[in-house]
C-alpha cells in the first residue's frame, strides 16, 4: 500500500476531490498548511513594522490507497491541481506498512 | 428644512431635542461604523474581510468631508431657477454662514434645532448610504475605482434624490406675517417678502383677497421646495432616498463587474457570522436614531417611529426565519439576521407614518419578499450581487416606500397624512386615497430607481475607461486584503 | 405607572426626560442584542454559538411581537377583581387607545413621558428576561421547544411579576380633586371618582372626615396596584422581575434538561472570550439605560443609579478577581467579567436606593458571593446549568435585593425609602426598619423563586411532551449550528 | 467646575443637558470597555489579548472606586494654600456632602449640571487615560506591576493635570452681589464673601471703587483656579490631561521595561484586525460623548463639537491613508483605523474652539505627523512602544494642543476665546494672539511632558523594586494569557 | 520504527491519549483536520447559497514508535477511539527510519 | 529520497527556515500542530471549570529531500531549533519513494 501526500492550491480542492470520487477513492484527509517553495509569498505592512511573509497557503492531501492504484491517483491529482503556473504544489508517495479502520476492525486493503 | 440664521424671535430650541437629536446622530454613525462595516465584513471570504472594512471606513471619510464642501448645500438649501426642484445652491458650501446660532427648522412651528445639529445628522446619512453599494461590488471591485465611483454616485445620485424628497421651507415660512419676516425673507427672498406682505395689507380684512395673496405665497414658498416633497411622497427616514437608490446602484455595479473568480464551484460561504451578528446588532440600534431621530424632536412622534422600527425588524426576522424554516427545514441565523435588516430597511420610510400593527405587516412583508428576491431573483438573472444590497435594501426600500401609501391610513391606524405646504400645517390631508398615495409613491420609487440606475451606469464606465474596474484575477484569488492593502486580518 | 390618555392639565412632558428616555430604550435594546447574544455567544463552544445567537435573535423578536398583542397590557393596565393585584387586563391589547398624545407617568408628580416611550422602555426589560434564561440550556435544547418554553415562560412568569412589582396608580392618582377628576377616574373608575369627590366636598373642612375621605381613597387606589408593590418591595430595575425570575428558570431547564453530553470528560471552555468580553462592555454601557433609565426620568435620580451602577460593577468584578486571584492564583478575564455581570445584576434593584459606598458593598458581595455559587454550587449539586445563568442572574439577584433592604437607609447612606401610598409622595416612610424591610425583600424574593419555579417546571414538561426537550445525541455532538440550523460560523 | 450643594436660586437645571451628559458619560464608558480594549486587544498576538483586555477592565473599575474615594475630590475641589493652583482637597472624599440635589456648573452662567452627572462624566475620563497607557507596555509587564503603576501615576500625574487644566470656580461665581451669596461664599470662603461684600456696599456707586472691589474679588476666585487654567490654556476635551499625559507616561514606560522577546526577529502582526476595527469604531462613537459632552450643554457648541470630531477624524484618516498610499504602494485598513485615532487625539483639545475648516486641517495635519512618528521615531530611537502611545496620543496630543492655539482665531474660522476671569463670560479675550496663545498652549503640553514623564519614571521605579516590572521570557513566550491569567482567548 | 497515523473523531482524542498513556507512549502530535470518507457531511444554506459540505472535522494523531510496540498502540488507539459508527477513523503504519531529538541529539529508539 | 518530518518550537520556525535555505533547501510545508511529550502543558481555569491541557503549541515541518542530503537537513534543523530546553521537539525521516511536481509533470529527485 502507499501512502500519498499532496500539496495543492487552496481553490483546486473541490476539483481534485471529484477527480479522485471518479476513481473510486472516497477516503482523504485535508489539512490546512502554509507552503514555501518557488512561489514567493507578499509583504505585509502594519504601522511601522514591514514583514515579508514567505510561505503561502496551501492544502495538504493524504490518501492511503493501494500500491496498484497510486500510478492512477498520483496521476488524477496532478491533472486536477494543475494552473501551469508556479506553486501548484507536489505530490509524494511513501510506503505503508499497514491500514486499519477503527470501527470494524479490518486491516490492510479492505481497511482503506 | 428651512435654516435661518436669524431665526424669529418666537424660534426656540429646546434642549431636550438637542440632546436626542446628539444621540441620534452618533447612534447614526455608528450604524456605519462599525455596524454596517461588520455586517458586511463577517459575509466575505476572510482575505476579502479588511478591504470591505477598509472601503466603508474610507467612504465616510471621505463623504464627511464632501458633506461640509458643498454636499450639504446643494441637498438643504434653495437652488435657483429651474433647477431648484431638483438641487440646491452653493450657498452654504465650506458651511459659510452657519454658526453656533444658526438655527434649523422642524417639522413643527417654531420648533428649531442648532443648525450644526441638522447638519451632523443628515451628514450621516449621506455617509451610509454609498456605504450600503460596497456590499455588492464586495471581493473584486478595485480600490480606486470604489472610491471614484462612490465620489460620482455621491455628486449625481445622492445630493439630488436628498433634495427632491426632503428639502422643504420648514413649516414657519408659510407664515405670512410681518413679525415672521425673517422667516418669510429666507423662503422667497428680500424683496419678494416685501411684496407679499403688501399685498396682504392691501388685502385688509377681505377673506378672498386674503386667501388669494396666501395661496400665492404658498406657491411662491413651494416653488424651492423638492419636487417629491412637493407631490407628497412620503419617505419618512429614506426608504427611497437611501434604501432603493442604493440597492439599485448595487444592482448596476453587479451587472457591470461581473461575477467573482469561482463563483458556484468553490464554497463562499461568510467566514464569520458572529462579526455579522455584532454588525446586525449595532445596525438594528443605530437605526433608532436614524428612524426615530428623523422625526426631529424627542416627542410621542420619535417614540412610535422607534416601536414601529423594533415591531417592523422583529416581524420581518421572524418571517424570514419562517420561510427557511418551511422551505429549508432550518431557520439560520442569518437568515434572521438579513430578514432583521430587511425588516429595518422597509421600516425606515414608514416608520412614523404607520401605527404598530401596521409596522407588523410591513416588516412581516419584507421579511418573506427580500427572502424570496435573495433566493430567487438572483439566480434567475445570474447577476452576482455579493452581499444582496439589491436583494435586500432595493427590494426591501420599494416593498416599505409602496406600503407606506397604504398604512399610512388612518383607518389602518395609520398616523395619517400632514398637508405641509398648507398654512396650518397641523391639519391632515382631507384628500387621502390610498390609490392616489400609492401612485405618489411609485413615483418617488421610479425616481430613485431611474436616477440612480443611470447615474450608477455612467459612474461605472467611467471608471473603467480611467482607473479600471476590477483588479486582475490573481490578485482576487489571493485576497484583497493583501494584494489591495497589503496587509491580513487574522495572524 | 398610571397610563392616561387624558392626562390633566397640570401633566406635562419635558423632552429632556424623552430624550432620555428614548436613549435608555435603545440601550437596553443593545444589552440583549448584540450585547447578551456575544456574551453568551462566546462562552459555548464554536460549534454552538450561531445556535445561541439565534435562540437570542427570536426570542427578542417574538417577544416584542407579544409585547404590544398583550404582554404590556397584562402588565401595564389594571386588573380586575382579585386578580387585580397579580395580573392586568386586555384593556390595551394591540396598544389600542394609545396613540402620540398618550402620557404615562413617572414617579414625581405632574411629571408624565409619552406613553409609546413608556411602551418600549418597559418592552425591551420583557425582551431581555426570558433571553437571559438561554444560558442554562445552551448547547443542546431543541429550537422548538425553546421558543415554546420562553412562550409559556414569559406569559406566566414575567407579566405576573411585571405586574406585581411595577405596575401601580401613579403619583397623580393619590390627589383627590376636582381638578385631576381625570387621573382620579383612570385610578378607580368613573362612579367611584364622582363618589368620593362628593365625599370630599361633603367633609367640607372637618379634618378628621377629610383625612378619612383620602384613607380610604387611597384603599381605593392601592386595591389595583401590584401586590408586591404595595407591600413596599424595593425593586428599582429588576432584581426579582427580571434576574431571579430568569436565574430560577435557568435551573429548572439545567435540570430537567440534564448534563451536556461529554461534561467533564470533554474540554468545553469557551470558545471565544474576546467575543464575550465584546458582550460584557456593551452590557455595561446598555445597563446604564436599564438602571438609570428606571428612574424615568433626566434627573439627578437617574445621575445616581447610574453611579451606583459604574461602583457595584467595579466592586464586583475587582472582588471576583481577588477572589480567583487568592484561590486559583490566577486573575482570569472571565472572572472579571462574570463578576462584572454579578454585580451589575445586584445593582440592578439597589441603584435608586443605595448610596455609591453601599453600592460598592453591594458589588463587593455579589462578586464574592457569586463566584462561590458559581465554583461551589454546581459541582455539588451536579446540574448542568451551563452559563451560569443560576450562579450569576439568580444568586445575584438574590444578594442584590435583600442588601437594597439594607442600604437603603439613609444612616448607610442611601437614600431613604418614599412612601408612594400616600397623598404626599416626598415624604419618605417613617416606619422604616432595616428588619422590617428585609423581610418584605425575602417575600420578594420567594415570590419570584417560586413563581418562576413552578412555571418554567410545567413549561419544561410540556415542551418534553409535545416537542421534545432535546436534540439526540448525534445532533449535539455534531453541534446544534448546524445541526438545528443548517450553517456554521467560521469558514 | 464649581459645586455647590446650595446653588442659588437662580441657578436652573435643564434635563435637555442632563438627559445628554447621561449619555455622553455612557459613551465614553464604552470608549473605554469595550472600545479601547478591543482596539488594543485586537493588535496584540493571540496569546497576549486577554492579558490587555483584563488589564484595561481592572484599571477601569479600579479607577472607578478611586475616583469616588478621593479622585474627583483632589480634582475638582478647591485645594489649599499654594498647593491651591496644584491640587484639589478631600473635602468630597467619599463624595460626602454630594447628593441628588447637589449642582455643579459648566460653562454658562446660571446653568448647572446634577453634580452627579458632573461626578460619572469626569469619572469616565480619569477611568479611559490610565488605560491608555496600556498600549505601551503591552504583552510582557508584571499584572501586579500594571496594577501598582497605574495606581501611582493617577494619583501622581492624571489628579494634577486635571486640577491645573481643568478647575476653575465656575462663571456664577464671578458675580459678587447678595443675591449670589451661595456662589461667592463657595468660591471664597464665608469670611471673605462677607468682606467683598461689605466692601462692595461701602463702594458705593463709586465706578473705580467698584472695579477695584471686583478685581480684587476676581484676583481671590481666580487663586483657587487650576494654574494652567489661569492662564488661559486651551483643552477642550483632554489633549494634555489625557492624550499627552498617557501618551508619555506610555514611552517612559516602554524605556523603562524594554523590548519584547523577539520584536524585529519574529512576526509580531495584529491578530486580529477585526477585532481592532471594532475597537475603532466604537471609538469613534464614544469619543461624541467625550468632546461634545465636554460642552457640558445640549447646545449649539455641543454640536459643533461633535462636527469637528468628525471631521478631524476623516481628514487624519485620509491623511495617513494616503501617506500611507504614497510611500508603501498599499493604503491599509490599519493605518485608517490608526489615522482615525490620531485625529480623534488631536481634535480633542480642539473640537469645541476650532471651525469646521480648523478641524479639517487639525485632523490633517494629526495624521500625516503621527504616520510618521511611528514610522520613523520608533526604529530611530529603539524603543518599543507595542501599540504606539506615544505615536499616536503623545505626539497627536501634542499636534492637537498646539494647533489649537492657532486655530481657535476667528480669522481662521475658529469660535475664539472667552475670558472665563472676567466677571461678565461671555465677552471674548481682547488681547488674544497667535504667537501668544502658541507659548501658552506650549507651557500646557511642557506641563504635562514633565509631570507625566517624572512620575512615570518613578511610579516604574517603584514597580521594578517591589513586585517587578516584567514576567520572566519563559512566561511571556508562552504569552500572557497562560502564563498571567490562566486562560486562552481561543478554543 | 514505526511512525503510526491514526485520524479519530474529535471528541475521542482524550480517550486515546489516556490510552496511550496507560502504554507509556507519551509522545504524540496532533492536528485537526478533515475528513472524508463514508460518513456524510452536511449541508449549509447561506440565503441564497447551498452547499453540500463533504468533509468531516477530524483529528489526525502521529506516534512514533519502536516497531515492536507498534501493534499494541494501533490496538490502543482503535479500542479508544471506537463508537462503533461510520467515520470512527482509520490507523496507518509507516516504517519510520530515523528519529533524532533535538535537545538532546539522542537519536534512534532513545529519541522517542 | 526521504520525507523528513520535524516537529519544532513555533518560534524556532523563522531560524530553522533560514538555515534550510542556507543548505539550498527551498521547499517546505507548515502545519500547526499540538505536542505532548515530556514538555507540561498548563492548567487553565473557566468559572467553575478546571482544565488541565497537556498538549503544548508546536509546528511540524515537512519537507521532501534526495537521501543524500538528508542527513545534513536533519543536523541544520535540529541546530536551529535546540533552545536546550524541554520540548524542543523531534525530527523523523520516513522513506519517500516517489515525488512529483504538478506544475511540470517532473519527478523524483528533480521534482523536489
Ligand atoms: N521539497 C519539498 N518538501 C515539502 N514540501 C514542498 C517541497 N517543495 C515544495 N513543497 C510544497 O509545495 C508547494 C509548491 O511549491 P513551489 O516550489 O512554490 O511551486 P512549484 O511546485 O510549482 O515549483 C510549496 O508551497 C510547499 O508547500
Ligand atoms: N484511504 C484513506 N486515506 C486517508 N484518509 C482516510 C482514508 N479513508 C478514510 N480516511 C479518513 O478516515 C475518516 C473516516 O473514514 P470513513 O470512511 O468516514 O469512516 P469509516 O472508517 O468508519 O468507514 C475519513 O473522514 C478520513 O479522514
Ligand atoms: N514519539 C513521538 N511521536 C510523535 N511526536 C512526538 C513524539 N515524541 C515527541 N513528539 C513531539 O515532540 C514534541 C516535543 O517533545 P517533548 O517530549 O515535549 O520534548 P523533548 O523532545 O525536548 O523531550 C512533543 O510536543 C510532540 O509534539
Amino acid at each position: 500500500m502507499k501512502y500519498i501526500i499532496a500539496i495543492i492550491k487552496p481553490f483546486k480542492l473541490e476539483e481534485v476531490r471529484d477527480a479522485l470520487g471518479a476513481l473510486g477513492v472516497q477516503g482523504i484527509t485535508v489539512t490546512e498548511v502554509r507552503g514555501h517553495g518557488r512561489q514567493r509569498g507578499h509583504t505585509e505592512f502594519y504601522r511601522g513594522a514591514e514583514y515579508a511573509v514567505s510561505f503561502v497557503p496551501k492544502v495538504k492531501i493524504e490518501i492511503a490507497v493501494e500500491a496498484s492504484q497510486a500510478a492512477k491517483v498520483v496521476e488524477a491529482i496532478s491533472a486536477a491541481a494543475k494552473t501551469g503556473q508556479i506553486g501548484d504544489g507536489k505530490v509524494f508517495v511513501l510506503p505503508l506498512d499497514e491500514a486499519y479502520r477503527v470501527r470494524t476492525g479490518e486491516q490492510g486493503v479492505a481497511a482503506l | 428644512m428651512l435654516m435661518t440664521s436669524q431665526a424669529s424671535a418666537a424660534a426656540s430650541v429646546n434642549k431636550g431635542d438637542t440632546a436626542w437629536m446628539l444621540v441620534a446622530t452618533a447612534f447614526v454613525v455608528m450604524m456605519t461604523y462599525p455596524g454596517l462595516a461588520l455586517f458586511y465584513g463577517g459575509l466575505v471570504r476572510s482575505k476579502n474581510v479588511l478591504s470591505v472594512l477598509m472601503q466603508v471606513t474610507t467612504c465616510f471619510c471621505m463623504i464627511a468631508i464632501l458633506w461640509v464642501l458643498f454636499g450639504y448645500s446643494l441637498a438643504f438649501t434653495n437652488g435657483t431657477g429651474a433647477m431648484a426642484p431638483y438641487i440646491g445652491s452653493f450657498s452654504k458650501a465650506f458651511l459659510s454662514g452657519v454658526d453656533v446660532n444658526s438655527q434649523a427648522a422642524t417639522f413643527s412651528k417654531e420648533t428649531y434645532l442648532p443648525e450644526y445639529v441638522y447638519i451632523i445628522f443628515q451628514m450621516t446619512f449621506a455617509c451610509i448610504t454609498p456605504a450600503l453599494i460596497i456590499g455588492a461590488f464586495a471581493e473584486r471591485m478595485k480600490f480606486s475605482a470604489v472610491i471614484l465611483f462612490l465620489f460620482i454616485w455621491f455628486c449625481f445620485s445622492y445630493l439630488p434624490m436628498a433634495h427632491m424628497v426632503w428639502w422643504w421651507a420648514g413649516p414657519d415660512a408659510y407664515t405670512l406675517s410681518a413679525a415672521n419676516i425673517a422667516n418669510v425673507k429666507a423662503a422667497v427672498g428680500d424683496s419678494a417678502a416685501a411684496d407679499f406682505l403688501a399685498k396682504l395689507t392691501a388685502a385688509g380684512t377681505d377673506k378672498d383677497q386674503i386667501a388669494s395673496v396666501l395661496s400665492s405665497y404658498s406657491d411662491a414658498v413651494n416653488a424651492a421646495n423638492g419636487w417629491l416633497f412637493n407631490k407628497g411622497a412620503l419617505d419618512f427616514a429614506g426608504g427611497s432616498v437611501v434604501h432603493i437608490n442604493a440597492g439599485v446602484a448595487g444592482l448596476v455595479c453587479a451587472l457591470m463587474l461581473g461575477k467573482r473568480v469561482g463563483l458556484n464551484k468553490e464554497p463562499m460561504a461568510p467566514h464569520n457570522l458572529v462579526t455579522t451578528l455584532i454588525g446586525t446588532g449595532l445596525l438594528f440600534v443605530g437605526w433608532f436614531g436614524f428612524n426615530a431621530g428623523s422625526a426631529l424632536e424627542a416627542s410621542g412622534g420619535a417614540a412610535v417611529a422607534f416601536l414601529n422600527t423594533i415591531l417592523g425588524t422583529a416581524a420581518a426576522a421572524l418571517a424570514w426565519s419562517f420561510g427557511e424554516a418551511v422551505t429549508r427545514k432550518h431557520a439560520s441565523l442569518l437568515g434572521a439576521a438579513s430578514g432583521a435588516v430587511a425588516g429595518l430597511v422597509a421600516i425606515t420610510p414608514a416608520c412614523g407614518f404607520v401605527g404598530p400593527m401596521g409596522a407588523i405587516v410591513v416588516g412581516a412583508a419584507a421579511g418573506f419578499i427580500c427572502l424570496m428576491a435573495v433566493v430567487l431573483l438572483k439566480p434567475m438573472f445570474g447577476y452576482d450581487d455579493a452581499l444582496d444590497v439589491f436583494g435586500v435594501h432595493g427590494i426591501g426600500g420599494m416593498v416599505g416606500s409602496l406600503l407606506t401609501g397604504i398604512f399610512v391610513s388612518t383607518k389602518l391606524g395609520g398616523q395619517g397624512i400632514v398637508n405641509y405646504l398648507a398654512v396650518d400645517t397641523t391639519t391632515s390631508l382631507a384628500d387621502y386615497t390610498t390609490s392616489g398615495q400609492l401612485w405618489i409613491q411609485a413615483q418617488d420609487v421610479l425616481t430613485a430607481i431611474i436616477l440612480s440606475g443611470v447615474v450608477s451606469f455612467i459612474a461605472c464606465l467611467i471608471c473603467k475607461y480611467t482607473v479600471g474596474l476590477r483588479v486582475d484575477e490573481q490578485s482576487e484569488r489571493e485576497g484583497l486584503d493583501i494584494s489591495s492593502h497589503g496587509e491580513r486580518a487574522f495572524n
